[in-house]
């Protein structure tokens, strides 16, 4: 799949149709028919509650052309884990003989924050699965407030900039390195704008043998507010301000930079100023005030700094 | 809609893809008009259209499926060819 | 739509009415049609129940005649306004439906006033031309009130602009 | 004076009395349709018009579990929740009454999953019933806010200290903007008064244990103790119902009667429904049904005693739950029977499930309800609404 | 031939019934008094005894995640808790019945926090009543095995598809050694039968969605579905205890009585105590008093007419209840009161909470209930055994 | 604190008393007793459920001279984060003057499973608080069942060796790595053998001024199965054999190794075979087995590749 | 502890008895004294409650006489056996109570034949002899089962001399 | 024990170090015996015991608290003058 040209690619079977209501241009379906491109054997999907699942499964509607279960909101992983324990055991039995791959989609809420516990319990337990988080940095299907993935310095419904308040102050958690730290086969970072980077990742991530990881970053124009037609531009841009840098970490420990980050590490494409980033979002309008200055400094300072962290690992 | 005698237990449902006969269509403002002497059929806008609205027949770029197509403007943004312009529904 | 409810609300309050006004229960998603409820009285409001039967119905967006149903349950002496570009004739017409109809096309306003399709409380100038439930100086009232210290004093004008407009348009 | 009237919604209410008050701290996770309180309060520590520590949590068993520790500290601590936030905290309900810290929750009652659903029911607070907490409903918004008010005082009490929820029915009410009568913030201020804790954790001079483990010995006596503590909260929920009707002119009471005096059928109702069931007794009065309805507001401590006295003489009571407990009752319908049971002619009790998940209840519904009363119609549980 | 009798706590019974059913799946978490059960499953997993995927997973939450999510994907799947970990796992109980999931899940009843304590009450069962789950009680260790064979056969019911919770008192049961006649393996096999999935998960031929949101529309449906599986899991009990007798000789029903028929005064008691009630009664028997006593084996679904028809006549029942919900009553108590309300006399009822957190009741307790009632003395609730 | 003598110490105020119920022998009061002493501001306490906290609070007794508090076990991090909470408001409102430290106590099935979102998510929020796992890497207060923490091989209940399972399969979580990925102010792993390391750590964690993590290894006589006379003495042996490397980690990137895991790393004294932490203790007795000899290989490959990493890590 | 009551419900059971066996409800802790009860009954046994007045007390451990509270609740005519070096009449005084007192030195015994001290199935032996409740061959039995498979066969043989001479030295 | 009527609310206890009271010495088998001529006054076997049994009065080793000690035998071990034998109880 990882070598795939999108003329093969259109010929896969559509596992998730249209008919779903996430907003217009929304980057969560984008992500996830790139996800499901990355393997050829059926597949179980599971959803955290969010947008994604909210959207896609309105009874008695459902968008899902493959096998799908929710159960509920912080237990992603786990709802994943149980189907494919019920796999793992009916196989062994001979009831089930055809390979299957198992993956679940859930929000940077049901990641970072509320599913974390679940998902690495399921990844310390090895299960042969793969969680994808739609990093859309928010709890957007309530109405965009603060989750541990926000940006430093956006503007949300529960931390929003005012009077005393620059919006979020505090940084968002590096999950990524997070999950890499759980020493699991595979755990990366992707972006919808580099579709190829993003199947052969997931491509990687489905035949791993074990558990993997991959975030996504999943711009979200009603939360982020811009213009729907930019989505997959703003995703680019994440990358290039080296926001979102786009890497992968086998077993824990052998990490590389991948695609446009590559680029940059080795010289060969500008890391654009964090400015840039919030200069195209609404929610980080109010930086641009004055007294916002040396915050936004602060910002800067932190990317560069984990941005150089990661240049290191991927050295070591 | 589905009457009581005819819903599975369980909140399930067995007609996968069902969703397609919601049609998100009327949530459109714009629409893409498609340019076909511009268009190479590189089919990023397929690879990139959320609500799965481009229509391909035979690896060609064959039109935007209206029924569901809500307008973001998406295609139209990464057509390499400008092939697609956004205009008022 | 969820303002102009709100603004509807807030006037009839300062009006000395009692209101219960709210959003269609469910997920909001950007771009999906949606809808919203206001009652308006004399007296406390005890039924908190949806509305089945409204005296009027109110259309902010006109793409959306003839795709969604829009007089269902409208009461017999009931009335439609819409944001519409045609004339009444033409909305009854379209609605296919033999109700008293109000056209005014605030979205052309608002455009032109406004240099944005806010049709949001343009459409407010017109409701209180063909109802009485508030009045247009209360109306005025509460629009600048509202947005005074959000809004820019000239960005104000042009929304009472609009409104005004919409007030005398509205046929 | 009071300052003029606002069109505001529910959870805006409850959050503007929340500013009034101004808490020491709050920790709460969004769900929806309790997020507009966070939202609002949020603008308010965003702006510095309140000294609260704002903590956004990850977890809503993280949220009661912060304001529990931060109540027990010694801060006045609110927070609010719905439906899965609810389910999803269960663990530390009867913890946060067994250590005796009186911090409020709101509800903005919302269906409990599955399946996943975000109208409005009461299927949260009902799983609540159990924990030890007090619970107010309220009718309106304007209730919301004024109970938003009350609960303190109740909670807070000298001998009550026990945890209140202030329940108000989801988008019915969270997010419709009704008209209200909001008391200047001064007034709030005297009326809430400084919050002073019982064996705060903070004092390091006086170091205290909270949360030790009890063996056979002792744990039912720890619970007897919320026993009395209830009981003391129904004296005092009466006590401070008067005093705010003194500073707003607005009368509560632990069960609230419309018509009930004269009348021969009954319904017994909680939230929101109970307007819509007054405008219905309207109805039949008019008609000549002699027909009345009641809310016990103070759900928890459960008002037995006042319940009893309204049932007396009644020729038929509608007991209406907006919850089910599958496989047996509504949870109001047993409870009111037991408190019937003292009465020397116990009235025709049926139950009616009603509006579960969302659907709707409306005059006629209501309506149906005392006609098939009169009519002899009732069966014992009765499931309205629900198309088959 | 039945192999010989076995000496066995409650836990590894259960754990040996499991083993002997080989279930598919297995997900649980460590709490105690639990814990022997998962220990000697996990003995069985690891020499090779079982063909269960085992599944430690992280916490109780994941647990009953785990184990509805595998059911639905078509496996049958056990699990077992108490206490916290119900506690812990509450959100997910709506939802696995709401998924219809037939999952069986074994609690070892354990009082709930606050304050902490590892000692049996029905805190635990108790919340989980309203959640649409099949709820068996045993009074010995003989019957928390023979439930556990039994269950599977009720929730698997092709017309029931809901999960089953059986219960057995904590130490009381599960850490104590009783005697029990198993039964041989392939005799459990036979009866329990292989499991069969409706719209399993894993049959990608046919995708099924599992799990979708409803609006109003729907959700009231969706329940009103498992009113119905209710209403048929009480006929699947009675017929699937016949049958269980055929197999071992021992007969059980929904409501199990006990001198009943010409008793006076009657108590309703679950679990474990149900044992030594009738030893109490046996001896008031000797003394003279036509006592008897009863336990609603099925107590969800709620074996409304069979206990109405047990109260009739009596002068007395009393209500013994392992749990409070805190400002009001037990449990147990007003639903018996609804019950009877179909009697044309009903009997004098009496509340009597006891055990809580581990507070032992003995024979001469429960003599005393009974003097109570004969004397007059009983309160409406009463608090038996609490030391004031 | 960190540089005083055990005279200097021993005048410290008693924090913690006799008269508790941890089995004869157990190191989590050594531990606990040492950490305590790393600060001389008051501190309140919390516990998360588990053998610490049942046997230093059995109502009506306690062994807490300080404030104390405990809400359930999956939460010690939220509920230390409300009493700081409520410590800022009534700090910031001039309601309480003093300077206050804040510090939990967790099992290593409070830290690395049930309790890992809360701790994560209190880490996140920037609580100036100190979470300290009593790592004795097994749900103990239960009966000595498998956690995350629990070293490959080990028989546990729920873990047990059989006739086809050589205990825990699993490698544990590297939970020091986890929260260091957090980015936080300071993150260490701890032995109760080394209270001069112990207690200087426990002081730059209270000193930080923001959240810090402790990891400190804390042998059970009971549950690996060794005379209790020996838990000192297996604490250090852990330390020797290179599965409980002693380092610290500032802001997630600065890592640096200490006291014997210093030298080691440093040739300065010689590393342990992991067989030598297997024969010291019951719970690995099986492993002696001839047939576990290729998994017992295949741990030693894993420490080695962790330690590896460590080092590496501590050179960047 | 647990161990010797196990074994002695076990042996009940298969001589055709009724048992109800447990432990001390509370947390274990290595090194704390605990306490574990059996009722044997030829019939069902319904009760289950806790025992406040047992028939017979075995004392496991003796260094614990004097320390805790042995013979409360003891019932009229029961009688307290316990692994003990003394004189059932030594072991009197010490209890300071007027009760019926068997003794055997079970560790010395077990320290003897096994070379550990491991009262627990020795002092069954001598609980055959005081009390009928189940036989010693039925006992012998139940142990060589029990331990066969898990301990060698010359343990176990070490374990039965253990429990044959506690049999024939208990006073 | 504590009466009903003394019992605070909420479970707490304002008795802070109230389990001195509660006497561990009865779970000894083993008990330590220093030997005052080796002991150099250290403080190892301070730090390590984790029932805080080690008596120090003046900076100096001052015997063992009996009320308390379970005898684990940690102080003997990690004494550097073995100055602390176990010895049973
Ligand atoms: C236990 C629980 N708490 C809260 C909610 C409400 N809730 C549903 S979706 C959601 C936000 C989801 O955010 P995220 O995971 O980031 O997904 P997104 O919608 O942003 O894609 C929340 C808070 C819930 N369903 N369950
Ligand atoms: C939600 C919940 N699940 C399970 C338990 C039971 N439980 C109490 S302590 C404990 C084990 C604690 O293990 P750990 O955190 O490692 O601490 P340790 O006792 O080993 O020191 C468990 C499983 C509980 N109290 N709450
Ligand atoms: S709110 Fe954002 S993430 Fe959610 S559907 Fe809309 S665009 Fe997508
Ligand atoms: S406008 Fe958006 S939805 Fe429509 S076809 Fe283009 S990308 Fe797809
Ligand atoms: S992206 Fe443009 S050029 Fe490519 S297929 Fe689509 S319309 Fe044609
Ligand atoms: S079981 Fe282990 S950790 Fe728990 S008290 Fe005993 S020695 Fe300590
Ligand atoms: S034997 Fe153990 S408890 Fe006793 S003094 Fe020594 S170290 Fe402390
Ligand atoms: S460790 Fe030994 S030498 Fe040091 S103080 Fe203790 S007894 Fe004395
Ligand atoms: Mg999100
Ligand atoms: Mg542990």
């Amino acid at each position: 799949m990882s070598t795939m040209s999108l003329k093969d690619l259109n010929k896969l079977p559509v596992r998730l149709t249209s008919g779903h209501r996430l907003c217009a241009g929304c980057a969560e379906s984008i992500i996830a028919r790139q996800i499901l491109m990355g393997t050829e054997h059926p597949v179980a999907v599971s959803s955290s509650t969010g947008c994604f699942e909210v959207s896609t499964t309105i009874f008695p509607y459902t968008s899902w052309n493959t096998p799908w279960i929710h159960t509920a909101f912080g237990n992603g992983a786990a709802t994943c884990a149980g189907v494919e324990a019920a796999y793992q055991s009916l196989k062994r039995q001979g009831k089930i003989t055809e390979e299957m791959r198992f993956v679940n989609f859930a929000g940077d809420g049901a990641t970072y924050d509320i599913g974390l516990q679940a998902l690495s319990g399921a990844m310390e337990r090895g299960h042969h699965m793969m969680f994808v988080c739609l990093n859309n940095e928010a709890y957007m299907n309530t109405g965009i407030q603060r989750s541990g993935a926000t940006g430093t310095g956006a503007s949300t419904t529960t931390s929003p900039a005012g009077a005393i308040s620059p919006g979020k102050k505090e940084f968002p958690k590096d999950m990524t390195l997070v999950m890499a730290a759980h020493n699991i086969p595979f755990a990366a970072q992707v972006s919808p704008h580099n579709w190829r980077d993003l199947i052969s990742k997931a491509n990687k991530g489905f035949e791993c043998g074990g558990p993997s990881f991959i975030n996504a970053i999943s711009p979200c124009p009603r939360g982020w507010r811009f213009p729907s037609e930019q989505t997959v531009a703003i995703a680019k841009l994440a990358v290039e301000c080296c926001v979102w840098p786009l890497y992968e970490v086998e077993h824990g420990t052998e990490f590389t930079l991948t695609a446009e980050s590559k680029r940059i590490a080795d010289g060969k494409a500008e890391k654009r100023p964090v400015t840039d980033w919030f200069d195209a979002q609404g929610r980080y309008k109010h930086l641009r005030q004055e007294k916002w200055e040396p915050f936004v400094e602060s910002i800067q300072e932190e990317v560069d700094r984990r941005w150089d962290r990661l240049q290191k690992l991927c050295s070591l | 809609m589905v009457e009581y005698k005819d819903m599975l237990i369980g909140g399930r449902t067995d007609k996968p893809g069902s969703a397609e006969g919601f049609k998100t269509g009327d949530w459109r403002s714009f629409v893409p008009v498609v340019d076909m002497d511009k268009c190479i059929d590189c089919l990023t806008c397929w690879v990139y259209c959320p609500d799965d609205s481009i229509i391909i027949k035979d690896d060609k770029m064959a039109g935007i499926k209206l029924s569901h197509c809500k307008g973001c403007g998406i295609c139209a943004s990464v057509c390499p060819k400008k092939a697609i312009a956004m205009v008022e529904d | 739509m969820v303002t102009a409810n709100e603004i509807l609300a807030e006037t009839a309050i300062s009006s000395g009415k009692y209101v219960k006004a709210f959003p269609e229960f469910g997920p909001e998603r950007m771009g999906a049609p949606i809808r919203a409820f206001t009652r308006i009285s004399e007296h406390p409001i005890k039924v908190h129940s949806q509305v089945y039967e409204p005296d009027i119905v109110v259309v902010l967006d006109g793409t959306l005649v003839g795709k969604v149903d829009i007089v269902g349950g409208l009461k017999k002496n009931g009335f439609v306004l819409a944001n519409y570009a045609g004339t009444p004739k033409e909305l009854q017409k379209a609605l296919g439906a033999d109700v008293e109809c109000h056209t005014v096309d605030a979205t052309a306003i608002s455009m032109e006033e406004m240099g944005k399709p806010m049709a949001n409380t343009a459409i407010l100038g017109a409701l209180t031309k063909v109802s009485p439930m508030v009045t247009y100086s209360a109306l005025e009232d509460q629009i600048t009130s509202k947005f005074s210290g959000k809004l820019s004093d000239k960005m104000i004008v042009k929304n009472l602009t609009a409104l005004k407009r919409a007030y005398e348009e509205v046929q | 004076m009071s300052p003029k009237d606002m069109a505001i919604n529910g959870d805006s209410a409850v959050a503007f009395a929340w500013k009034q008050i101004d808490p020491d701290v709050c920790a709460a996770y969004p769900i929806t349709p309790q997020t507009i309180i966070v939202e609002r309060f949020s603008d308010y520590v965003a702006d510095g018009e309140v000294h609260t520590e704002f903590v956004c949590v990850e977890s809503e068993h993280s949220a009661l579990t912060v304001c529990t520790a931060s109540q027990s500290a010694g801060a006045r601590t609110f927070t609010a929740t719905a439906s899965q936030g609810l389910a999803y905290m269960w663990e530390m309900l009867p913890i946060t009454s067994a250590m005796r810290t009186p911090l409020i929750m709101a509800v903005a009652n919302r269906a409990v999953s599955g399946p996943i659903n975000i109208n409005n029911d009461h299927g949260d607070v009902m799983a609540a019933r159990d924990c030890g907490w007090i619970s107010l409903f309220s009718e309106n918004v304007q209730e919301a806010y004024d109970m938003s008010i009350i609960a303190p005082r109740i909670a807070e009490h000298w001998d009550v200290q026990l945890p209140c929820l202030v329940n108000l029915d989801g988008f019915i009410l969270t997010h419709a903007i009704e008209r209200i009568s909001p008391l200047e913030t001064h007034t709030v201020k005297e009326f809430v008064g400084e919050y002073k804790a019982r064996y705060p954790l903070l004092d390091h001079r006086n170091p205290v244990s909270h949360g030790l483990m009890d063996g056979p010995d002792f744990y039912y006596q720890h619970k007897y103790q919320l026993v009395e503590a209830m009981a003391k909260a129904a004296q005092v929920a009466e006590e401070v119902f008067k005093e705010f009707a003194e500073i707003s002119g607005r009368e509560y009471h632990s069960v609230e009667r419309y018509l009930c005096d004269d009348a021969e059928y009954i319904a017994i109702v909680l939230g929101s429904s109970f307007g819509t069931a007054k405008a219905a007794v309207d109805k039949l009065r008019a008609e000549g049904v002699k027909a009345g309805c009641a809310m016990p507001r103070v759900y928890r401590p459960f008002p037995e005693k006042m319940l009893a006295e309204l049932m007396k003489g009644k020729k038929g009571v509608a007991v209406m739950d907006k919850h089910l407990s599958i496989g047996a009752y509504g949870p109001l319908y047993p409870e009111m029977i037991a408190a019937a049971l003292d009465l020397e002619v116990i009235p025709g009790m049926y139950n009616y499930i009603y509006g579960l998940g969302g659907v709707d209840v409306t005059v006629d519904h209501i309506k149906s309800i005392f006609e098939d009363m009169v009519e002899g119609r009732s069966e014992k549980v009765n499931f309205l609404g629900v198309k088959l």
